[in-house]
């Protein structure tokens, strides 16, 4: 099973891992991804493009269903405004072994940073609003897996 | 030709719309030519695409390099690296 | 926070999840093994040291935590017998960004099958009662951490 | 030398029993010589022990590898491989 998402409602982990899990799978890896209050941070806002963002994210999702086999997979993105705490994203994957749940968790949150149409801007207590930069790292990260 | 554009976080506040229809020019072939011709188009087209390095392109949906041509596209969005996850 | 347990209680997911996210960390990875009902199994034992066993968990955790300046870290393993279905093994590791989280929750689950003191038995439809053996590619697994 | 032995996995299913305690001659002096012993003492050590490879040890609670000393060793626990996770 692949379920993919993106919505401006908050993620409900519990139900999404409910869900997941349904099948008992072996073994299951997740990654949930937070808004930190870092620097006084108010506000997360997270732009996207209404087709090419879901395409994006499917496209990913199937490549890691296919790559590692796996037996299920979930992948939720939150756009729109969010405050420090709220969940931003959400993978779990699952399969027989845990090497390719393992794997497919990690190859999806490093490449869903840098192929699939988002953007982050951060709004401060001060009133100042920033879009947030790309890193270099996310690249090199996002990089490995073609190797 | 006629070109529907769209734009994307800090590009689309620089140009001031999320989208626009444009008459291009016979002459701008690629990518790389369009961000030349709207940096030089008028005040916001310079303040977003003065370095043409920081943009990236999708042609109808389809990520595409600075290369691509703009022969039969028909939207072409462009906006700064991506920042999700 | 660093928590710990050894138990033959089930693993409440959704409790540890709860528990350990109170902190409301910016990056989360997890990791759930589960009994698989492979070959018509029909109980997995768990044994372990009822010394050893706790000590070895918790020397992986601590390990686990300096080596990725963790902001929380959960390690619960269950021994006894299972039945399909069941959890074995919760890790969750929490930090500022992904790296850290991701990488320690894959350490922790590789060398907790190669360091930690608990051995599988498996009894199947038929009557049938055999000691798993270890995998060389667990060994292979667990030895890249010390490079 | 008195010294206590506790066997886990199927070298307790093989030695019939979680624990004994043992009195060793003066000449075992590691592990090495430890499961030698075992293994001559009677029929049980003999299958249990018969490929010393595929045994593990720690001494006082702490793993150790076959050269590891037996003096002042309070207890040795006697296991295979471990397969947890």
């Amino acid at each position: 099973m692949i379920r993919v998402a993106v919505q401006p409602a908050a993620i409900d982990v519990g139900a999404e891992f409910d869900l997941h899990d349904a099948g008992g799978h072996g073994a299951s890896a997740s990654f949930i991804g937070r808004v930190r209050g870092d620097g006084d941070l108010t506000e997360l806002f997270l732009e996207h493009h209404p087709a090419m963002t879901e395409a994006g994210l499917g496209d990913l999702a199937h490549a890691a269903a296919d790559r590692w086999q796996l037996a299920a997979l979930t992948l939720i993105h939150r756009v729109g405004a969010m405050a420090p705490g709220d969940t931003i994203v959400l993978v779990l994957a699952s399969s027989p072994h845990r090497s390719g749940a393992l794997a497919a968790c990690e190859f999806l949150i490093d490449r869903l940073k840098t192929d699939v149409m988002l953007w982050k801007r951060e709004t401060f207590a001060d009133g100042r609003v920033a879009w947030v930069e790309a890193r270099a790292g996310d690249e090199v990260r996002a990089e490995r897996w073609n190797q | 030709m006629a070109l529907n554009l769209a734009y994307f976080a800090w590009v689309r506040d620089r140009m001031g719309v999320a989208d626009e229809v444009v008459e291009l020019p016979a002459d701008i072939a690629d990518l790389t030519a369009l961000l030349t011709w709207l940096a030089g188009r008028d005040e916001r087209g310079a303040l977003a695409f003065a370095e043409p390095q920081r943009i990236r392109a999708a042609i109808d949906g389809v990520m595409m390099g600075p290369g691509a041509p703009l022969a039969d596209a028909r939207e072409v969005a462009l906006f700064p690296p991506v920042t999700g996850g």
